[in-house]
């Protein structure tokens, strides 16, 4: 079943190419992007299936054999990864086609949209499942690229000047990735990340940090980890919705997923533990702290945002099976939710005219479902029992605890403080947009314009994730069996290496 | 391994003028910083693989060739930079034709909260509880910090 | 208990269904889910006896501790008695509390039973994980419950309020439970008590515990929230702050007390903090006007003698505060009842307000008095037998002992005082007040309190009963069994102090009724006051913190991330071995003539003014780079590095002649020192990394061995152009696909999002072009001026021939210098070349098809060979080598990869295409526009 | 009318095979008919006005314009490398205007190419209706000398006539220069 | 005296004179008073210097796989070489960059004079 | 060869200094482009007297893409030269 591995890479590329050709028949495309990312999301559910048994799946693309060639590899949380993108990428399509066919598409060019769209799904899994390092900067290029023209598709001034910073910060970032390979090919001559897990313990540990510093770098920035995430506050919020959304929910994490990976395979001695968790810590405090001072619901969550950056990255600063599994569980619950939190406030926009709190009131009455739709995720995002957030966060705690250090003993005390801020801060979303009677100026507007109806294609495929998230509780058993193994393949390395290279298993 | 120096330096020039333009206002400066710093990594993947002559079989020797891995790799970032030049280039120019300029500027939100910082004000919200007793006039306070 | 569980969670689901349906009616029917509860503990009563419990384990998510362990035993017997019965009376009170119109009532019943639900799951479990769920849930259904009526301000910062509090009080204890549960290895209470940290650990998991249990139970300091929280409705506050919410944190104190009880901080932070609660409670109650608001104080204060009770950690105290929970449930339940029908019926709860109720509402009246009366302990009723039991544990044993006797007592004494206010202000007949027209309260208004007033006589009658079912609990304590509830255990020294209490309580009132002056008497510092400053100071140190680290300037942004580069990289340097390594000055000294040209450029590069000599001086770094590509042995680099400055110098122009020829002078010129000095370091430490890196390589590189497999496997002897489209043919295919996102990027921004967007081809008939010669299709379409017969002439001949070069690029690139993007480049540039020769119609005619569909093309033939590959059988991009022998042409040699590379020379023409189109048509047209219509350029700019 | 139109084309081709065949350096069959297969498919999928040669070569006359422009070149850039090494030397320019005789695009361009090619001289401006060079020219010191290159131009323009030229546009080369006859106006 | 040393020489001594030019053409290109004058200055790389290296190069090669190439470049260099130039000079013009003090007659001038004002 | 090989790249080298002047010093746009336009024709001899020096005929590729393609850059600017427009 080898062969299904490139498919999550080359279907959303070959749908790319087919829209591309499609650009005049809109519905096609759609019918098109549609129809891929859902085979997507089949293929990456299959691998999963597929990995559970604990051995990755390996592919030497080209028949190039390792460490020659390109190897993807799909393991436990490869697949796992891929399960969740593909589930999220898909929600939002059909949340951005319910858009587009509402508002005519006057937003969200189709021609542009959906190859860029998908081109950007191409990316992320590429990233995922990426067993060579030159080759996961080339996914990371593909969704960066693509992700470029999603936050400016429109083109407004403040899509012009937002996605400015967007844009030229990710490609420092890009460009500290690619400096960070030709050091590391330059000290080890290979590019293979089951190889260089090997090759770089040869090094010297001066230049080991250099190297393992230059790829937290990239990645750090990517992720937005503190003091390396200012960005993102004020580049994300000024995108279209469903685009916020998947950038929150989905690019953050790629970071993430790449600071894990590279992290456990390639640097497993952990010298840079300790200010991982030092970063953790104030990317928790300072981003939680700057949602506390938004006063507008897509920045305030951007906040949030980087503030829980700082979970995933707790969990992998204490290097522990418990950590790791936590921080990967967290990853997964916090893509969906972030998602669906920024999905919920684009449908805020929509009915309220704004997301600036000032001039939000009574949502909560004015549309309960959409109340419901807010109110269950930010709950969650909060980590409020019994929803994946709170078993995500339970998890890293509980490892912060085991491990007993001062640094984790920190990061356990700014965890909570952490939690209570969010709820603090989300509990003033609510109060105020959706509790507080309607402002003079949205029931103004709400009798002229029509255009308040919530669309259904858009409001169903929130509520889809509102349940894949609370579904998250459900089926956290098994989801931890996951994020369990796959922490525990991480921490062996062997499994790893040896489905890359097989020839030399002892 | 030993290294060739002269590249090294050469690296380090395009790093030192790159980051310098890029840390400008002027779009078109910090394209020009992207582009040079593109150079630079190349010129520092370049150097991470074996001096030669060109990696063709029948023209060099095969021991005496210079890294095609490298190179693989550098023509990829050469490729990706003209993208994003072009893509970075349409920015500047969108930016012009809608401000009458290409300076990136600074974000209006993260303005009012500084703006905020510094007169030492909490949260604007008119749901919480007062903050201070002070409120946003009072400057006797606001000049302390 | 899972499906008793289950049945709240799906009535919680089904209820506001109900109530849109049938309106208020369907409250009696939710009102049989939480009574069904109260059934089934009723049904496993003889369970309970002698310590007995009932027990059932589901699995959820085992990995973290949390399983859905549910046990019941005496103590949470006793709760889901109260809960199930106060919840189930509460909703049949709703019935007739609300009118059918109230908005919002749908949500309060859903709400509602999924609180009672949620309080049900607390007192069941037995895995600490799983409480701590519930015990949340309480919380944020408390925050629905209690901003019932969200149009309040008062009412949402409440509810926000306890929200915030009880959760901070939560969090620690979600440590405190960490902390054991990790020690314990497991969650299950029943395990973890048995399995306990000694020494400071323990302590401070016990504090952690304490601060929820604590701030659950509004002990001081938390209280605070609790009366603000009577915002809410009047049977939610009889539920909540009877029976459920506040109870779950008296019930962690009775849960844990035997196991922790002996916890070197337990008993001074319980004793200390339910004393001070329970005397600072029932003093503020007796400043109330408000009836509610009394009630609510009162309730501060019982819960402080609970926790008195259930946390001293001894086996007679224990039994008595058992016995407590259960009276204060009932009176209290009983008393908001009553309060709510006096404001239904008076209209009012203020107690100045109201006179003349004793005769215009007697019976309600009569079960306010009976209630009343177990709340001043008065025999024979539950309160009384709960609080002489108080009372007689805590006699005798050591100063500590007598020191809570003598608060318990004045609380007591104090909780008579308030009681007699509550009487006296809601019936009595007040001098100066006239008595307040009433409407007649129903029977079914009135049955849920008279209900539990006479469940709490007949509780404390039955006492003796009781005794043997909460012994079950009390007897986990150590401690001598020799107490047991009664109603008389004769003259007694706790008779006495009971007597003490109400005849004390009884004087106070009458004091407080006369004078004002002791109204002035408070604490300097209140918790509320507490919270507003820890919020204010939140918003503050937010402000603060978030204006410092967030500048929202892009090269703030950069310069951090550039310094710490600078930081980490430096400090990796300097943390290793110094830098040593062989090195040789250069590979060939003719390196040093681009080496010094790049130099030169690029400093004045950083130095220019104009924005085109910067672009020249880029551009020349470009070259000199192209140069050193070509003496490393690099020929592909160079080609494709020199091809791709020219466009990229086209790209500038084409975009820089719209924009003002000068940089503006403004901006960061006060800055320039330090951008140069992070530059330079920046250079220092990635010279200084590329030094490390490159001499301390031990291995071989892998590219080494590729020679041999590149013309066996791959078919080509250029090493480079194998890796591209064969043996790293996966990265190339990510690579067009940033191209072709990055040209569809191109013209989005250009066009704006209009939907004109990357359309090609001949859109509008060209004009005919006059007689004469005819060298390209549209030149003539040029404005005359800017037209030229010599590049007309010369684009015409040499365009094909650049065509042709390209194809030649893209076939010998396999074994020669070239391939797919060069040669794609190629036809790139004899494109740019029409463009500029005959400007954008010409550009049109000169390729007319979509740029997309070529990209879409070139895309599609990449994958494609791609997938034929995979399914031949082979990897996905395996290639094939093909050779034939043919008539005439002899040998042919054909590798499939050869495709895939046709493919990525229609990207890359497809691209350029796309860009020239946007970057030079579209601007061309924007100028048109503008010179044509300048009102109309204003509205595109809006 | 189809005539020309597909002798056009096939110049064309020829030339593209041309240059297939010199690019790739190997006189084969298998290179001709590959050359022919990409010509085909470049001019197909690139179509372009025909190029309308009205003469034929003539290959002697071909021979001494290069010929000459060898010489031409080999002179001009001594020249002017010496002037570029005579330091202190300020040397003077003149911008002229040169009328060709044969009114056509192709000879317009060629003599302008020509006489770009030789150091020292330069194409400033062209105009098309009147055929007309406007060269910007180094060193001349005086009226004299502007003439004497104006006169060369002439005689450029000839000899690359007569190389390529029709009948009846070598026959034009005997009209009086058009310098006169724009005077006349 | 074998072929392949007169080869060798001539290759040489083409060499050597291209790149004499090259420098021509840099001292031209810093010393000569105005833009138009430079261009002139910067032919001489672009046209005798190549084709004299070009000329040194196939010498030096000797297989037809090459010359012919080397001849393609050469052909090239000459076809474009002029064009930009012609391009670059009339911008030079049109902009003013013209030291008039140098010329001794402007007849572009003068015809612009009298012809009406250039179409845009 | 050796000294062939030494001169041209002397003179090669000094061309080049020159013309970087020239770039450097501007003043204009168009004489920068002259400069580049010489620049380039100088990285053609270089390249092509490499190629005759090592005998090695690899980069004559990218001659041929040089002679033809190199105009463009500076026909694209002279195109766009500001003053020329009108
Ligand atoms: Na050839
Ligand atoms: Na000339």
């Amino acid at each position: 079943m080898n062969w299904l591995v490139p498919l999550p890479v080359v279907m959303p590329l070959l749908g790319a190419a087919v829209t591309l050709l499609l650009r005049r028949h809109p519905n096609l495309q759609r019918t098109v992007s549609l129809v891929i990312l859902a085979a997507t999301l089949a293929v990456a559910v299959a691998l999963l299936a597929l990995t559970a048994s604990g051995d990755p799946l390996i592919v030497a693309v080209g028949g190039w054999a390792a460490p020659m060639g390109i190897v993807l590899v799909a393991d436990q949380l490869a697949a796992l990864m891929l399960v969740v993108s593909a589930a999220v990428t898909l929600c939002v399509l059909v949340y951005s086609i319910g858009q587009g066919m509402a508002d005519q598409d006057d937003a969200v060019p189709v021609a542009v949209y959906h190859p860029a769209y998908l081109i950007l799904t191409a990316g992320v899994t590429n990233a995922f499942l990426a067993g060579d390092l030159f080759n996961l900067y080339v996914g990371f290029e593909i969704l960066l690229a693509a992700s470029y023209v999603l936050i400016t598709i429109g083109a407004t001034k403040s899509r012009i000047r937002d996605g400015t910073t967007y844009v030229v910060v990710s490609l420092l970032s890009s460009l500290i990735f690619l400096t960070a390979i030709g050091l590391i090919y330059g000290a080890t001559g290979t590019l293979n990340l089951a190889q260089l897990a090997d090759r770089l313990d040869a090094l010297p540990d001066g230049l080991q940090l250099g190297l393992q510093s230059m790829l937290l770098l990239a990645f750090g920035i990517k992720a937005a980890v503190f003091p390396l995430s200012a960005w993102l506050p004020d580049s994300y919020p000024t995108a279209i919705a469903p685009v916020t959304a998947v950038f929150a929910g989905l690019l953050t994490k790629v970071g993430v997923y790449a600071i894990i990976r590279t992290q456990t395979l390639l640097f497993p001695d952990g010298p840079a533990d300790d200010a991982i968790l030092i970063a953790a810590l104030l990317t928790m405090v300072v981003g939680i702290l700057g949602a506390v001072a938004q006063s507008d619901i897509k920045r305030l969550l951007s906040f949030t945002l980087v503030s829980h950056i700082g979970y995933m990255l707790f969990g992998i600063g204490l290097a522990s099976s418990a950590g790791l599994s936590g921080a990967i569980f967290y990853v997964v619950h916090h893509i969906v939710i972030q998602t669906t939190l920024f999905l919920a406030a684009g449908l805020v926009e929509r009915r309220g005219g704004t997301t600036a709190l000032e001039h939000l009131g009574g949502l909560a009455r004015l549309a309960p479902l959409l109340g419901v739709l807010f109110f269950l995720p930010a709950l969650n995002l909060a980590g409020i029992p019994p929803f994946s957030g709170f078993l995500g966060k339970l998890g890293l705690l509980q490892a912060g605890v085991a491990n007993g250090g001062v640094l984790a003993w920190l990061l356990v005390s700014g965890g909570v403080i952490t939690s209570l801020l969010t709820l603090y801060a989300i509990g003033r979303v609510w109060n105020l947009a959706f509790w507080r009677t309607p402002r003079p100026e949205t029931v103004a507007a709400d009798g002229a314009a029509s255009v308040r109806v919530l669309p259904r294609l858009m409001v169903g495929a929130t509520l889809a994730l509102v349940v894949l998230g609370t579904g998250l509780t459900v089926v956290s058993g098994p989801l931890f069996d996951v994020t369990g193994q796959a922490a525990q393949e991480l921490l062996d390395r062997e499994p790893y290496i040896q489905a890359v290279f097989p020839e030399e298993a002892p | 391994m030993s290294t060739n120096l002269l590249l090294v330096i050469v690296v380090g020039v395009l790093f030192a003028a790159g980051v310098t333009l890029l840390l400008e206002r002027s779009l078109t400066r910090v394209i020009l910083g992207i582009t040079m710093l593109g150079n630079g990594v190349n010129v520092l993947i370049l150097l991470g693989g074996a001096y030669g002559g060109p990696p063709i079989v029948g023209v060099t020797p095969e021991p005496g060739m210079s890294d095609p891995l490298t190179q693989a790799m550098i023509l990829t970032a050469i490729v990706i930079t003209l993208g994003m030049t072009a893509f970075l280039l349409a920015m500047a120019y969108r930016s012009w034709l809608l401000t009458g300029h290409d300076d990136v500027q600074d974000d209006v939100e993260d303005r009012r909260i500084m703006e905020r910082a510094e007169r030492d004000q909490g949260l604007e919200d008119q749901d919480s509880p007062p903050v201070t007793a002070a409120g946003p006039d009072n400057s006797d306070q606001a000049g302390q910090r | 208990m899972l499906v008793l569980l289950i049945a709240h969670l799906a009535a919680a689901l089904v209820a506001p269904t109900l109530v849109r349906r049938l309106g208020l009616r369907a409250f009696y029917l939710l009102a049989l889910v939480p009574a069904s509860g109260l059934g089934w503990a009723v049904s496993r009563t003889a369970a309970m006896r002698d310590g007995g419990a009932v027990t059932e384990v589901y699995p959820w998510a085992g990995q973290v501790g949390a399983e859905l362990a549910l046990r019941m035993t005496s103590l949470s017997w006793l709760m889901v008695l109260l809960v199930g019965g106060v919840g189930a009376l509460a909703l049949v009170y709703c019935a007739r509390y609300f009118t059918a119109g109230e908005p919002g009532l749908a949500r309060f019943a859903g709400v509602f039973v999924g609180f009672a639900g949620a309080m049900l799951g607390l007192v069941v479990s037995d895995n600490l994980i799983v409480l701590y769920v519930f015990w949340e849930l309480t919380t944020v259904f408390s925050y629905l419950l209690i901003g019932h009526d969200p149009a309040s301000r008062a009412s949402r910062l409440a509810a926000l309020q306890a929200l915030i509090v009880t959760t901070v009080g939560g969090l620690a204890m979600l440590v405190g439970i960490i902390m054991l549960g990790e020690h314990a290895g497991s969650y299950q209470w029943s395990v973890v008590q048995d399995a306990l940290p000694t020494g400071g650990y323990l302590v401070a998991a016990v504090i952690l515990l304490l601060l929820g249990a604590m701030s659950k139970s509004a002990i001081f300091p938390f209280s605070f929230w609790l009366p603000a929280a009577m915002a809410a409705p009047t049977p939610v506050s009889a539920y909540l702050h009877a029976a459920a919410m506040v109870k779950a944190g008296v019930f962690l104190l009775g849960l844990l007390g035997p196991a922790l009880a002996g916890a070197a901080p337990w008993r001074p932070l319980v004793l200390a903090g339910g004393l001070v609660t329970m005397v600072l409670g029932g003093w503020t109650a007796l400043r109330q006007h408000d009836l509610k608001l009394l009630l609510a104080y009162g309730t501060v204060s019982q819960l402080g003698l609970l926790a008195v009770a259930l946390g001293a950690g001894f086996r007679d105290a224990a039994l008595a505060g058992a016995m407590m929970l259960l009276a204060h449930a009932m009176f209290k339940a009983a008393l908001f009842f009553v309060v709510g029908i006096i404001d239904h019926s008076a209209g009012t709860r203020d107690l100045r307000e109201l006179s003349g109720l004793r005769r215009s509402l007697p019976s309600v009246w009569l079960v306010a008095v009976l209630a009343a009366l177990s709340m001043a302990g008065v025999p024979p009723l539950a309160g009384f037998v709960g609080k002489e039991a108080i009372f007689d544990a805590f006699r005798g044993g050591g100063w500590w002992k007598w020191a809570v006797l003598a608060g318990v007592v004045a609380g007591s004494a104090l909780t008579v005082a308030y009681t007699l206010r509550f009487l006296w202000g809601a019936f009595s007949d007040k001098h100066g007040v006239a008595p307040r027209t009433v409407h007649n309260v129903s029977w079914p208004f009135l049955t849920p309190p008279a209900l539990l007033a006479v469940a709490g006589l007949l509780a404390g009658l039955s006492s003796p009963a009781l005794n043997d079912l909460l012994a079950g609990y009390a007897d986990t304590y150590s401690g001598a069994a020799d107490y047991h509830l009664a109603v008389w255990h004769g003259f007694t020294p706790a008779l006495a102090l009971s007597i003490l209490a109400l005849g004390a309580g009884a004087a106070i009132f009458a004091m407080t009724a006369r004078t004002t002056r002791w109204r002035r008497l408070r604490l300097p510092f209140t918790g509320a006051d507490g919270y507003e400053r820890t919020t204010g100071l939140l918003g503050r140190a937010a402000v603060e913190v978030t204006g410092a680290t967030q500048r929202g300037s892009l090269p703030v942004y950069l310069g951090t991330i550039l310094v710490m580069l600078v930081l980490l990289g430096g400090g990796a340097l300097l943390a290793g071995p110094p830098l040593v390594g062989g090195f040789r000055l250069w590979d060939d000294p003719l390196q040093l003539i681009p080496a010094a040209a790049l130099t030169v450029a690029a400093v004045f590069a950083v130095r220019a003014r104009r924005r085109l000599a910067a672009v020249v001086l880029v551009g020349v770094t470009g070259y000199a780079t192209a140069m050193l590509f070509v003496l490393h042995g690099a020929p592909d680099l160079a080609l494709t590095q020199l091809l791709v400055e020219t466009c990229t110098m086209v790209m500038f122009v084409l975009v820089l002649r719209r924009l003002p020829g000068h940089f503006a002078v403004r901006p960061l010129v006060s800055s320039r020192p330090l951008r140069v000095a992070i530059g330079l370091a920046v250079g220092a430490v990635v010279s200084g990394l590329a030094y490390a890196a490159t001499t301390g390589r031990q291995a071989v590189a892998i590219s080494t061995a590729f020679g041999e497999p590149a013309v066996s496997f791959g078919g080509g002897s250029n090493i480079v152009n194998v890796i591209l489209v064969d043996i790293r043919a996966w990265d190339t295919m990510g690579e067009i696909s940033v191209l072709v996102v990055a040209a569809i990027g191109v013209a989005s921004l250009v066009s704006g999002g209009s939907r004109r967007l990357l359309r090609g081809g001949r859109r509008t008939p060209l004009p005919t072009p006059p007689r004469g010669e005819v060298w390209l299709m549209a030149g003539h379409t040029l404005d005359a001026g800017l037209r030229s017969p010599i590049l007309e002439v010369i684009t015409r001949l040499v365009f094909h021939t650049i065509v042709l070069f390209s194809v030649y690029l893209l076939f010998a690139g396999h074994n020669a210098p070239g391939g797919g993007f060069a040669g794609g480049l190629a036809v790139g540039l004899a494109l740019v070349l029409r463009y500029l020769a005959g400007g954008r119609h010409e550009l049109n005619v000169a390729a007319p098809v979509d740029a997309g569909v070529v990209m879409g093309t070139g895309l599609f033939i990449a994958l494609g060979t791609g997938l034929a590959a995979l399914v031949a059988g082979g990897e996905f991009l395996q290639s094939t080598l093909l050779d034939w022998h043919l008539p005439v042409l002899g040998h042919v040699h054909f590798v499939t990869s050869t495709i895939f590379d046709v493919g990525v020379y229609l990207v890359v023409i497809g691209v350029v295409l796309n860009i020239l189109r946007s970057l030079g048509a579209e601007i061309d047209r924007h100028d048109r526009t503008e010179r044509a219509e300048p009102a109309r350029r204003e509205e595109e700019l809006v | 009318m189809r005539l020309p139109r597909w002798r056009d084309r096939l110049l064309t081709a020829a030339v593209l095979v041309t240059v297939w065949m010199l690019l790739w350096g190997v006189f084969s069959w298998a290179n001709l008919i590959s050359g022919l297969l990409v010509a085909a498919v470049v001019i197909t999928v690139f179509p372009l006005p025909p190029v309308t040669v009205a003469g034929r070569p003539h290959p002697v006359a071909l021979l001494r314009l290069a010929w000459r422009f060898v010489i031409d070149l080999v002179a001009a850039s001594f020249q002017l490398a010496v002037l570029a090494f005579r330091f202190g030397h300020q040397p003077r320019s003149a911008i002229i205007r040169v009328p060709l005789r044969v009114p056509s695009d192709l000879v317009l361009t060629l003599t302008g190419e020509a006489v770009s090619l030789v150091p020292g001289s330069l194409i400033v401006d062209t105009d098309r209706a009147s055929t007309t060079l406007y060269i910007h020219v180094i060193g001349v010191a005086d009226r004299a000398a502007v003439e004497r290159f104006r006169h060369e131009v002439y005689e450029t323009e000839a000899r690359i006539v007569r190389a390529i030229g029709s009948d009846d546009e070598i026959r034009r080369l005997s009209d009086p220069p058009p310098v006169e006859k724009r005077r006349q106006l | 005296m074998t072929v392949q040393t007169v080869a060798d020489v001539l290759a040489g001594t083409c060499l050597i004179s291209g790149a004499f030019l090259s420098l021509a053409a840099g001292v031209g290109l810093l010393r000569f008073p105005d833009l138009l004058n430079r261009m002139h200055a910067a032919t001489k790389p672009q046209v005798l210097g190549l084709l004299l290296i070009l000329a040194g190069t196939a010498l030096r090669l000797q297989n037809t796989i090459d010359i012919t190439t080397l001849v393609l470049v050469g052909v090239f260099q000459l076809a474009t070489a002029p064009v930009a130039a012609h391009m670059v000079g009339r911008a030079v013009y049109r902009a003013g960059h013209v030291r008039r003090d140098l010329l001794i007659v402007d007849e572009l001038a003068e015809d612009r004079a009298d012809a009406q004002p250039p179409s845009r | 060869m050796i000294v062939v090989g030494i001169i041209a790249s002397v003179l090669l080298c000094a061309a080049v200094s020159l013309v970087l002047v020239r770039i450097v010093r501007g003043p204009t746009t168009l004489d920068r482009i002259v400069a580049v336009d010489v620049l380039l024709a100088i990285v053609v001899c270089a390249i092509a007297a490499e190629a005759a020096y090592t005998r090695d005929a690899t980069s004559l590729p990218i001659l041929v893409v040089l002679s033809i393609l190199g105009f463009v850059g500076s026909v694209a600017v002279a195109r766009f030269s500001p003053r020329s427009r009108r």
